[in-house]
C-alpha cells in the first residue's frame, strides 16, 4: 500500500519530469504530429499537482483514480484519455486486488489498448507501457523496469505510426521517437524513483 | 424537443462553430444542436468537460449523435461518453464519419425525426469502412 | 516552394480558417496553404473569386489540391479551375475528400514531397467511393 | 440576332423576376434545402443588371458571355456555376453558329448537366431546362414554351432529389418543388416575354 507521503511525492515527481522534458515531448511532436504533447502533458500534471494535498489525503486506489479524472479533464490532447485510462483502471483494480500492482499495471495498460484501439507495436506509448508492465510481472528490479522503459522508446525509432496523428505520415513516422513513448518512459522512471 | 440532437467536436473552435452555423442554415431550430472545440486552455484540441457540456446542451431522450474530426477529439468524446450518467450513455454515439459533412448529413437526418440508428448511418455513409 | 500547396474551401469562413490553422499545426510553413469561405455577401457559401484568390497565394508549380465541403463549394471550386489560365488548370485538382480531416491528410502528405496525384489519393482516402 | 435594345430588356425583365420572387425562391430552398437560392440568384441577377448598360452594349454572343461570368462570380452557391455555365454556353455557341437558338441551347443545358453531373429526372433546374429546351427544338410557340416550363416544375413535386443539397433529404424532398426548377421557369418567362 502506498502511503499518502508516497503518493505527495509521486505527483511531485511526474509533475517534475512532465515539466522538465515538456520541450522535449513537444518537439519530439513536432517532427511527427502536432507539437503539443509537451504542453498538454504539462496542462495535465500541473492540474494534478494543483490538488496535490487533496488528492494525495484520499486512499491509494481513489488517489489513482483522482489523477486519472484530472488527466482525462485537462490534457486536451489523445493522450489524455489514454494516461487517463491508465491511471483509472490502475484505482479500480487495486480497490478490487488491493497491492497486487502487476496485474493491476497490466490491465491498466489492456485498458488503455483498448481506448486507443491499438496494439504494441504501432509507435505509441503502448510500446513501452507494455514491456513495463511484463518487467514489473517479472519482477524486475526498479533499475532494470527504468532500463526496460527506456530501450523500449529507443525501439519506436524504427516502427512504423500505425495509431495516432504519427500514423497521417506514413513511412515518413519511421526514424522519429513517439512522443507519447518517451512521455511513458519518463513517468516510468519518475515512479521508480518514489516508490 | 423529440428529435437526435447533434454534437460537434472539432480540435479548432473555429471549425466546430462554422460547421454549427451549417448546420443551422439546413436545419434551423428543429434539431437539438451544440457544439465545442479547443484544449482546456482554448488552444487547438478537444476537453473532456466541454464535450460533456456540450452533449448537455444538444441532449434528446432520443439520443445524441457526436461529429469528431481527428484522433483526440475521437478518443476524448469516446471518454467523455463514458463518463455520463449510465442511463444517458447508452442514448449517445461517436460517428465515424467527416465532422463539417456528417454534421450537416446527421442533422439534415435528425430534422426528419430519425432514430439515432439511422442518423448515425447517415453520418457513416460519408466515411469508408 | 516545391511542395504541393493546398485550398481550403467551406461554405463557413470559420471552418476554413480553423481547418487552415490545424493543418498549420501539422505542417508548419511547409506548405503553401491559403483558404476561403463565404458568398461574396460574406454569408455561409462559395465565391469563385475568393477560390481563383486563394488558389494563387497557394501556388506551387508543383499543383494545387482544393478541399471542399458540400455541393457548391465543389462545383464553385470546379469553375474557378477551369477559369484559370490553362498551363494552371491542369495542376490543380478538387479533392472528393472531407474538407477539414482531407485538408489536414492531404497537407500532411504534401509537406513529404508528394506528387499531386499522391496527395489527392491521400485525401480521397478518407472517402467512400 | 438579338439586339442591344433587347439585350438590355431583357437583362432587366431576368432581374426583376428574381427579384420579384426572390422570398418565394428562398422559402422554396427552406424546405429542402438551406433557405438561399433568392438571395443568390438575387446578389447574381442584381449584378448583371447594375452593368446592363456595358453588357448589352456588346454583341449577342459577348452579351450572354458576360452574363453567365457575372453570375459565376457573384450567385455564392451552386446555381452559380450552374446557370453561368448555361449563359457562358449559350454565347459560346451562338459565336459558333449564330441564329442557331434552339442548338445552342440544347448544347448550354447539356453543359449544365455536366458542370452538375446531374441529369434530367433528379428534381433538379435541369427538369425545367430540357424540356425547355425540346419545346423550343420543337419550334413550339412563346406560350407553350412558357406552358412546359410551368408544368415542369410542377412535375419536380413528386420527385425525390438526386443532386444538389435536397437530396440529403432523401425521400423526404418528394412533396415539394425544386427551388431552381422554379426559378429557371421564372427565367425562361421573362426572355418569352422580352423576345
Ligand atoms: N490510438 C492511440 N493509442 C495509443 N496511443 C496513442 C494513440 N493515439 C495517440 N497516442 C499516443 O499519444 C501521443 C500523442 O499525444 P498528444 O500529442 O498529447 O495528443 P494529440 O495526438 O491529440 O495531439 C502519441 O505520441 C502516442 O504515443
Ligand atoms: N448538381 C446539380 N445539378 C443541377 N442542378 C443543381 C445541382 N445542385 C444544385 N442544383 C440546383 O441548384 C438549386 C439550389 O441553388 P442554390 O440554393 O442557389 O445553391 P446551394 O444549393 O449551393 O445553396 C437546386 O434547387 C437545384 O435546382
Ligand atoms: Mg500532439
Ligand atoms: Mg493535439
Ligand atoms: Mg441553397
Ligand atoms: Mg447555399
Amino acid at each position: 500500500m502506498i502511503t499518502s507521503a508516497q503518493l505527495k511525492a509521486l505527483i511531485e515527481a511526474l509533475s517534475a519530469t512532465v515539466a522538465a522534458h515538456a520541450a522535449e515531448l513537444t518537439d519530439l511532436d513536432s517532427a511527427i504530429g502536432d507539437g503539443d504533447h509537451g504542453a498538454n502533458m504539462k496542462r495535465g500534471f500541473d492540474a494534478v499537482a494543483g490538488e496535490a494535498d487533496a488528492i494525495s489525503a484520499k486512499p491509494e486506489a481513489e488517489a489513482l483514480k483522482a489523477i486519472g479524472t484530472k488527466l482525462v479533464m485537462t490534457v486536451g490532447g489523445a493522450s489524455g484519455p489514454l494516461y487517463g485510462t491508465l491511471f483509472l483502471t490502475l484505482g479500480k483494480e487495486l480497490t478490487v486486488s488491493p497491492d497486487d500492482y502487476p496485474a493491476a499495471l497490466r490491465r491498466a495498460v489492456d485498458a488503455v489498448a483498448a481506448r486507443g484501439k491499438s496494439a504494441y507495436g504501432q509507435k505509441t506509448m503502448l510500446d513501452v507501457l507494455y514491456p513495463v508492465a511484463e518487467a514489473v510481472e517479472a519482477n524486475k528490479s526498479k533499475a532494470e523496469i527504468v532500463a526496460v522503459a527506456h530501450d523500449a522508446v529507443a525501439a519506436t525509432r524504427d516502427r512504423k505510426a500505425i495509431r495516432g496523428r504519427a500514423s497521417f505520415l506514413g513511412d515518413r513516422s519511421i526514424g522519429h521517437i513517439d512522443p507519447g513513448a518517451r512521455s511513458s518512459a519518463l513517468l516510468v522512471e519518475a515512479v521508480a524513483g518514489v516508490l | 424537443m423529440s428529435n437526435v440532437g447533434i454534437v460537434i467536436v472539432s480540435h479548432s473552435p473555429l471549425v466546430a462553430e462554422g460547421a454549427a452555423d451549417m448546420v443551422r442554415q439546413m436545419v434551423g431550430d428543429d434539431v437539438p444542436l451544440a457544439w465545442c472545440g479547443g484544449n482546456p486552455d482554448g488552444g487547438l484540441g478537444t476537453s473532456v468537460e466541454a464535450i460533456i457540456a456540450a452533449i448537455d446542451r444538444a441532449w434528446s431522450e432520443n439520443g445524441v449523435a457526436i461529429l469528431v474530426d481527428l484522433g483526440g477529439a475521437e478518443t476524448n468524446s469516446e471518454m467523455a461518453v463514458e463518463m455520463l450518467d449510465p442511463a444517458r450513455a447508452g442514448k449517445v454515439v461517436v460517428c465515424n464519419a467527416p465532422v463539417v459533412e456528417g454534421a450537416v448529413m446527421a442533422a439534415t437526418e435528425a430534422s426528419g425525426g430519425a432514430s439515432l440508428a439511422e442518423v448515425q448511418a447517415t453520418a457513416e455513409e460519408l466515411s469508408p469502412a
